[in-house]
């Protein structure tokens, strides 16, 4: 099967999810999209490591993963620790850096 | 034993291309709705599911495309840790939380839209006229002996510092959270005999509350249960009436402000707002004793 | 037939004393300047000393050159190299030779009677130090002026001449109208050098040198194109306009009135006028070539004659008077040199007569302003003859002198320029010669309208009530000098024309009038010159002399149009403000306002264009973090587009 | 060569002693004064000096010395004298003692007109931290200070109010010399602010050193740090030292100068660096070195973006017409010290820099730019003529006359002709006397009035004779009047151009009527007639030490109008020899002298 169509799907996972970003306003689900671009990006390095025929592509996509669950800590952690002072998990609502 | 025969089974699943197409092109549009409905749901709840039912599809092709260890670790470390992790920091956050749809920021959505197309656009024309018809030579070599023993052959050997660096990162991760959710303590250390004090401080609900689902339906931190008279119960201890900005004023419609305690331990850290109605309280108290 | 080749003799004996004619005034000038308050005592004096020992090396120059034959009498001496830039070599030198010595008499001899002169009319003046050192300044410029043997030299003469005219002339610094009438004088001195700088940039560019001999060397060679050559001329006679106070720039002479009066005799009416004069006579090589630039010349004297004896018809002011006949004076000796080498020795024969007949009047004037407490009002004199007989005399003598009175210098000098301008021949001839003879007729009715109005008739002013005059003779520092001018106004004519001996002095250096055929015999132009002077005094006396003269003139809606002109002085003033001055301080303040607005609007807007640039760039930093990613979402688009289109192509 | 490194003395002599003075503590100000008098005294000495050991004959750099610097760049500390840096190097030394002795007790009671407010030097800082004024590299002028209002700054004077921004500039490496490091000395709140003299004597000697390496400078990128260098004393002067009242202005005059020139350094810096990667090119190894970098044969294009690059740096420091407009500001808010050095000598280096570096380095643009430069030339002739009359303050007078002088100078530069060029040099010099004694004499009318509005004169002849008399010599000066040095200037300068073009030069002869009438007009309407104000009665005269300041200028004046050849022998070699190396000659007479005939002296 064209393994050109699992990219083309990559694409458009990390598309919607970039699109997640920019319209969702509650932080959390402004961070399933990231998770779900990461995710996109993953299926690219698998599909690629399987048309070179090595493995690199796959231990790439696993540390990948690994930084995103870090990622993900420390995410959820400064949210809550807005979330606790701001009362609101809303993203718009941290416009306090601005002109 | 048996998950070695699994390995098998999703190494021959790959093996018939046709097999192959088929779960495709089952799977990916599910994966692509999954996604769209994923950032289009109001709820925040019902888009953490959605993920995780995109996380499957994901790992499945993980399996299609001879990965099965990186399939299964996705689905335990993805799905299982981190979208549980989610849902977790939801329910802390309040479950109803949705956001109304409709946009504040002028040209937002518009602008995400085209740039959203016209990055898709790019990737997927001129890099998939580039990539077609290249059908890769496929990982039966790599994977001889077994690609999850393959993948550590790479990770301890090619790969050891990044390995390395990664577990680092991991360790940082972990302190840097516990940083961020660390909150000084106000008063002292609050010992058995203040508590003791506290309850039976005038004017406060001296027994234990009803155990939930004696009125409440739930009690969780954004819907608190239901208190006889009436008020609404905020989280342990609270005090029905007195509290400066006791309950009844309910804060936004949507998410009252107690909020549940930390996710981790270390002390009783009732919210905010609420802990210092008790201070007030106590100030109140304190300041009547010494004088 | 152009003057001999230009050749100068080293000078050598007396002549290399030459410099000391410069050097004395210029030395007096700077001891009473920088002496100040200590040399008040004695400052007249000193300047006095230094203007008679010039006038007497300039006398000794003149028996030394007296003792040398004809044709070696022109003596150069090298100073110092002045500015040596490669192949612009210009040294000061000296040059005395026959021209230029008369010159220096002229000069000195006025110069010192009239120093003598201001020690009695300054008397009282307490800054008298002060107008003693600028005279000297000024017959030291004067000397430069006519000594120089470069035309560079001659160009820093003739600016200095200005400055001391500016200087002397707001004298009285504390009237604002002697300041302007100082400041109108030397701008359009300025104007008239201007064309004097062209000139000599001219020269440098056809001859490659500025000196006299170089110039005139290739002028007489005729190697200079026609074209070029009248170029030169015309704007050497721009300078000598605006110098002498000529047709298009007159109107400065008048308001050089605001000066005191030894001034006006010294300066605005012997010497610094003259200088136009003198330049043309000694750059006659140059206009021998070009009968254009003659012609323009005579023309100009022609139209000056005219305008000063209309205007000085008009005028009550006797300064005002005599500084309009001192121009249509000058018109006559323009006219003169305009008509080639056979007039140049004419007009410096006139120049040198009017020098001693109008200094005479001048001083008179000032001696009578002096009786009648600064009043020059001709309408608040007369009967003085009894008063200030001496005056009346040397005056009258004067006078007599100026209008022609057969016997005196006026009468041969004048007559000879009318004769010349009918010798020319042909239409033009006629004209010129019946212009002059016109002249002569105005001059001697407005010179007689003034004496009479002044010394007959019944006095118009009295010696009782508010402005009581109590008119009296001038102290003998001030009739000597008159009477000395008085006598030489008289004689110096006769001595210079009878038996040729001015024009045979200066035939060297001016070259020999052809003795052409007369248009009209000798003595019929003497016999028609005579009835027309005649008939101007008769005219005279009935109109003022006869019937009583009004206290107050009339005004203007009461006269005839002309008289109206000629008391706007033919609306000269009024055409150069409405031309220059006017238009100039409209421009100005345009510029003033474009400088302020245009050019540093223009920075002062940058500035603001880039302040206000950046406030509204300001704007981009909305605070959602979610227009940053949108941005930078979009960046990534166009860096993969701009990628693609470099090498996915 | 010669021994004697006169140049790298004449250089550190001013900088030692300017960072000596600036370490004076205030209540020393006397001391300093006269530390100053005695080391820019010293200085003249040593230039006059300096000139008896040139030899006028012999071609290219004297005294001429060379240090690697930058070595990696090819840049070097390469200082030389020629005839033209010689004179100017004569003027800078000699108008300096005249500005120090001038500016004696301008700053003591300060200006008489009103007492010293408490925010004069302050730069009352309204609450913002002081903002200092850093100048990176070694000469941190240290200017923090208090925020409060009343807080004494003594500072070198951060210029607050308006324009106080922070002034990063980005000072060139190695310029020690320019302003030292002052000890902020310790703000004392209660005596009136008086403005510290050490640090105005100091910022003289400054500007001085930095004008004596710009123009012995031969390697071009130390040109280039001293033209930057002199920037900065000269901001100061006119930012703290200038006028007591108009704090506003004189913050807005210093921007605005500093920018200007700053826009126009920058512009120079590239067209320096484009140089040296031509330079690089065409040698094998890139240099500055101003004699390599002449031999070089730019392809015309480059030569014309080039020249374009130090023609506006230049054409800003020396106003031509557009660039003019910060000069009438500066030159109003300077204290008249800086005035006369501003426009005597800072402008002077643009005028240098065109003829030592625009023309020799780029023949062909300057060639194909001189139409350009020659129209600019006179419109700014007549331009600054007819504003210099409009002007109601004597001190803007000024600074337009000076931008109709400079269109002389620069119309004598592109004329091409050895006359016309050693007139200009020569003008450039006489300028700065006639308009330096014209500004002092301003000066003075303003130390005793306090204003210089013209309205508020009138007829001082009768009470100030002496000051009048040299307000005239400076203004017949002005004029060119023959007998006075810019007459020789001027001429040359006319009649150099009238043989490269006609038509020009004609249109410039008429500019001298312009010149005449701004000069007497403002004489008339300040001295002459009646004394109108009652102020104006009992001015005092000029002092003896005023008298001592003016009489060496009016007798260089004067004695440079009657004899200006010792300097003229000077200008002449240098200037033909650089119209020479570009190929330019000077166009020969039309019709030469028949040989035979000129019997007389010529």
């Amino acid at each position: 099967m064209n393994p050109a169509n699992y990219l083309i799907l990559a694409a458009l996972l990390f598309t919607i999810g970039t699109a997640g970003v920019l319209i969702r306003r509650n932080a959390i689900v402004v961070f399933m999209s990231i998770e779900l671009m990461l995710n996109a990006a993953n299926l690219t390095l698998v599909t690629f490591s399987r048309i070179h025929g090595t493995l690199d592509g796959q231990v790439m996509a696993f540390f990948v993963m690994v930084v995103a669950a870090a990622e993900v800590v420390i995410g959820l952690a400064i949210i809550l620790s807005i979330f606790r002072t701001r009362r609101s998990a809303s993203v718009d609502d941290v416009n306090l850096l601005k002109y | 034993m048996n998950h070695a025969v699994v390995l098998a089974a999703a190494g021959e699943l790959t093996s018939t291309s046709t097999g192959e197409a088929v779960t495709f092109w089952i799977l990916a549009p599910v994966a692509v709705l999954a996604a769209l409905a994923m950032i289009l749901v109001r709820s925040a709840v019902h888009s953490a599911l959605l993920l995780v039912a995109n996380l499957f599809c994901v790992a499945v092709f993980y399996l299609l495309e001879q990965a099965p260890f990186l399939g299964f670790v996705q689905i335990i470390v993805y799905a299982g840790a981190i979208m549980v992790l989610f849902l977790f920091v939801l329910m802390l956050v309040g479950v109803d939380s949705s956001d109304s749809l409709v946009e504040t920021i002028r040209g937002q959505r518009l602008g995400a839209v085209i740039f959203g197309l016209g990055f898709a656009g790019l990737l997927v024309f001129p890099i998939g006229s580039a990539i077609d018809g290249v059908h890769g030579k496929g990982l039966e070599s790599a994977n001889a002996g077994g690609n999850v023993q393959a993948i550590g052959r790479l990770l301890f050997s090619q790969y050891f510092f990044v390995f390395e660096a990664v577990s680092a990162l991991l360790v940082v991760a972990a302190i840097g959270t516990m940083v961020l959710g660390h909150r000084e303590r106000e008063g002292g250390r609050i010992n058995q005999r203040e508590w003791m004090r506290r309850r039976f401080t005038e004017g406060r609900q001296a027994t234990p509350l009803p155990g939930p689902g004696v009125f409440a339906r739930h009690d969780s931190a954004d819907t608190l249960g239901l208190l006889p008279g009436g008020g609404r119960a905020s989280g342990i201890g609270g005090i029905a009436g007195t509290a400066p900005e006791s309950p009844a004023n309910g804060g936004p419609a949507d998410d009252d402000d107690g909020s549940g305690s930390g996710p981790s331990g270390g002390g009783p850290s009732a919210d905010d707002g609420q802990l210092g109605g008790d201070d007030a309280a106590l100030a109140h108290v304190g300041k009547g004793e010494q004088r | 037939m152009s003057p001999a080749p230009v050749h100068y003799a080293a000078a050598s004996g007396a002549f290399s004393l030459s410099w000391l004619l410069i050097a004395l005034p210029l030395a007096g000038a700077a001891v009473l300047l920088l002496g100040g308050r200590r040399t008040d005592r004695f400052g007249h004096l000193i300047g006095t000393l230094a203007a008679l020992a010039s006038f007497v090396v300039g006398v000794v120059l003149f028996a030394a050159m007296l003792g040398r034959d004809g044709d070696d009498r022109a003596l150069s001496q090298h100073l110092f190299s002045w500015i040596p830039v490669n192949g612009f070599q210009v040294d000061v030198g000296l040059l005395v030779d026959q021209l230029s010595i008369v010159f220096v008499l002229l000069i000195t001899g006025v110069g010192t009677l009239i120093h003598i002169y201001s020690i009695g009319y300054m008397a009282h003046d307490p800054a008298r130090r002060k107008f003693f050192a600028y005279m000297n300044l000024f017959l030291a410029s004067m000397l430069l002026l006519v000594l120089g043997n470069n035309f560079l030299s001659l160009y820093a003469g003739w600016e200095l001449v200005g400055l001391s005219s500016y200087l002397l002339i707001k004298f009285w610094e504390y009237k604002p109208a002697a300041a302007t009438a100082a400041n109108k004088a030397f701008y359009m001195n300025r104007v008239g050098d201007v064309g004097l700088a062209i000139a000599i940039m001219l020269m440098f560019a056809t001859v490659g040198s500025t000196s006299y001999a170089d110039v005139f060397g290739a002028a007489s060679a005729n190697v200079i194109g026609y074209g070029t050559i009248t170029a030169m001329a015309l704007l050497l006679l721009l300078g000598a306009c605006g110098k002498s106070g000529q047709f298009p720039l007159q109107a400065w002479l008048p308001d050089a009135m605001e000066g005191p009066t030894p001034i006006s005799a010294l300066i605005h009416a012997a010497t610094m006028v003259t200088a136009g004069v003198y330049l043309i006579v000694r750059a006659g090589p140059i206009f021998d070539e070009t009968q254009a630039a003659r012609t323009v010349v005579v023309i100009i004297g022609a139209a000056t004659i005219l305008i000063g004896c209309v205007i000085g018809c008009a005028y009550d002011d006797i300064k005002k008077v005599l500084a309009y006949s001192t121009v249509s004076q000058i018109g006559y000796m323009f006219l003169a040199v305009g008509l080639g080498p056979a007039g140049y020795a004419i007009g410096i024969m006139h120049l040198l007569a009017h020098g001693f007949f109008k200094a005479g009047l001048f001083l008179g004037a000032g001696s009578v302003i002096h009786a009648m407490d600064d009043d020059q009002d001709l309408r608040h004199y007369g009967g003085l003859w009894r008063k200030m007989p001496i005056t009346w005399a040397t005056f009258g003598l004067g006078f007599l002198a100026i209008i022609g009175f057969p016997g005196l210098s006026g009468y041969f000098t004048k007559d000879r320029i009318i004769e010349t301008a009918f010798d020319k021949g042909g239409t033009s001839g006629y004209l010129l010669g019946s212009i002059a003879l016109l002249g002569a007729g105005i001059t001697a009715f407005y010179m007689s309208r003034l004496f009479l109005m002044t010394f007959h008739g019944k006095p118009r002013w009295s010696s009782e009530g508010e402005n009581a005059r109590h008119p009296h003779e001038s102290p003998v520092t001030m009739t000597g000098p008159m009477i000395v001018l008085a006598v030489g106004s008289t004689f110096a004519g006769g001595l210079f024309v009878l038996g040729h001996s001015m024009q045979d002095w200066l035939e060297p250096v001016a070259g020999e009038g052809v003795e052409g055929v007369h248009t009209f015999s000798p003595l019929v132009l003497t016999l028609l010159t005579l009835v027309v002077v005649v008939g101007g005094f008769a005219a005279a006396w009935l109109r003022y002399q006869a019937r009583p003269v009004e206290a107050t003139a009339r005004p203007d809606s009461e006269v005839t149009l002309v008289t109206v002109a000629a008391r706007h002085d033919l609306f000269a003033n009024t055409f150069n403000e409405t031309v220059a001055m006017r238009p100039g301080q409209y421009l100005t303040r345009f510029l003033v306002w474009l400088d302020l607005v245009g050019v540093d609007g223009f920075v002062r807007g940058s500035a603001a264009g880039i302040g206000g640039l950046s406030g509204r760039m300001r704007r981009l930093q909305t605070g959602f973090v979610r227009s940053y990613a949108l941005s930078m979402l979009g960046g990534a688009v166009l860096m993969v587009g701009a990628l693609l289109l470099v090498w996915g192509g | 060569m010669n021994t004697v490194p006169w140049l790298t003395i004449l250089l550190l002599v001013p900088t030692v002693a300017a960072i000596v003075v600036a370490a004076f503590p205030r209540r020393l100000a006397t001391q300093a004064k006269q530390l100053t008098l005695a080391v820019t005294l010293a200085v003249l000495v040593l230039a006059v000096l300096a000139t008896f050991a040139y030899h006028p004959k012999r071609a290219g750099f004297q005294f001429a010395q060379h240090h690697d610097w930058i070595s990696t760049f090819g840049i070097s500390y390469s200082v030389g004298a020629d005839g033209i840096s010689l004179v100017l190097i004569l003027l800078t030394a000699f108008l300096v003692p005249v500005v120090v002795l001038s500016s004696w007790n301008e700053f003591d009671g300060d200006e008489p007109g009103g007492p010293v407010d408490g925010g004069s030097l302050t730069g009352t800082h309204d609450g913002a931290p002081g903002s200092g004024v850093g100048s990176g590299g070694s000469d941190g002028s240290g200017g923090s200070g208090g925020g409060s209002s009343g807080g004494a700054v003594a500072a070198v004077g951060a210029p607050a109010g308006g324009g106080g921004t922070a002034v990063l500039v980005a000072a060139p490496p190695v310029s020690a010399e320019t302003v030292p490091a002052e000890p902020v000395a310790a703000p004392s709140a209660a005596a009136p602010r008086q403005r510290s003299v050490p640090v105005f004597c100091a910022l003289l000697l400054a500007l001085e050193a930095g004008l004596v390496g710009v123009f012995a400078a031969t390697d071009v990128f130390l040109f280039y740090v001293f033209f930057e260098a002199i920037l900065i004393p000269m901001y100061f002067l006119i930012g703290s030292f200038g006028p007591v009242k108009e704090q506003a202005q004189r913050s807005y005059a210093a921007v605005k100068f500093l920018i200007y020139s700053l826009l126009g350094g920058l512009l120079m810096l590239a067209a320096v660096i484009g140089l040296y990667v031509v330079s690089a090119e065409h040698l094998a190894h890139g240099t500055f070195d101003f004699a390599a970098l002449r031999q070089l044969d730019i392809t015309p294009g480059v030569q014309k973006l080039l020249f374009l690059g130090f023609f506006i740096a230049f054409a800003i420091k020396a106003p031509l017409f557009p660039f003019h407009t910060w000069l009438p500001d500066a030159g109003a808010q300077a204290p008249v010290g800086g005035a006369v050095l501003l426009v005597g000598l800072l402008d002077k280096v643009g005028t240098f820099g065109l003829i030592r570096y625009c023309i020799p380095l780029f023949p062909e643009a300057s060639d194909w730019f001189a139409p350009l430069v020659l129209a600019l030339a006179v419109i700014g002739i007549f331009y600054g003529a007819l504003l210099a009359i409009g002007q109601r303050d004597m001190k803007r007078l000024v600074s337009y006359t000076s931008l109709a002088h400079f269109g002389f100078i620069a119309l004598g530069l592109f004329a091409f002709t050895s006359q016309a060029g050693t007139g200009s040099v020569l003008y450039m010099v006489n300028h700065g006397l006639s308009t330096g004694l014209l500004f002092l004499v301003v000066g003075f009318l303003v130390a005793r009035r306090g204003t210089p509005d013209i309205g508020a004169y009138g007829g001082l002849a009768k009470v100030t004779p002496l000051l009048a008399g040299t307000f005239l010599i400076a203004g017949l000066s002005s004029l060119a009047l023959p007998g006075t040095n810019s007459f020789v200037s001027e001429f040359l300068v006319l009649v150099g151009t009238f043989t490269y073009n006609k038509a020009l030069a004609i249109v410039a002869t008429t500019g001298i009527v312009l010149a005449a009438i701004y000069v007497l007009y403002l004489y008339q309407r300040t001295m002459t007639g009646p004394v109108t104000h009652e102020a104006n009665r009992l001015l005092p005269d000029l002092s003896l030490r005023e008298k001592v300041v003016v009489a060496p200028v009016i007798a260089l004046i004067i004695g440079l109008g009657v004899y200006p050849k010792p300097l003229i022998d000077i200008i002449r070699p240098t200037v033909t020899a650089t119209y020479a190396d570009i190929g330019k000659s000077d166009p020969a007479p039309t019709h030469p002298v028949p040989a035979a005939q000129s019997g007389g002296h010529s």
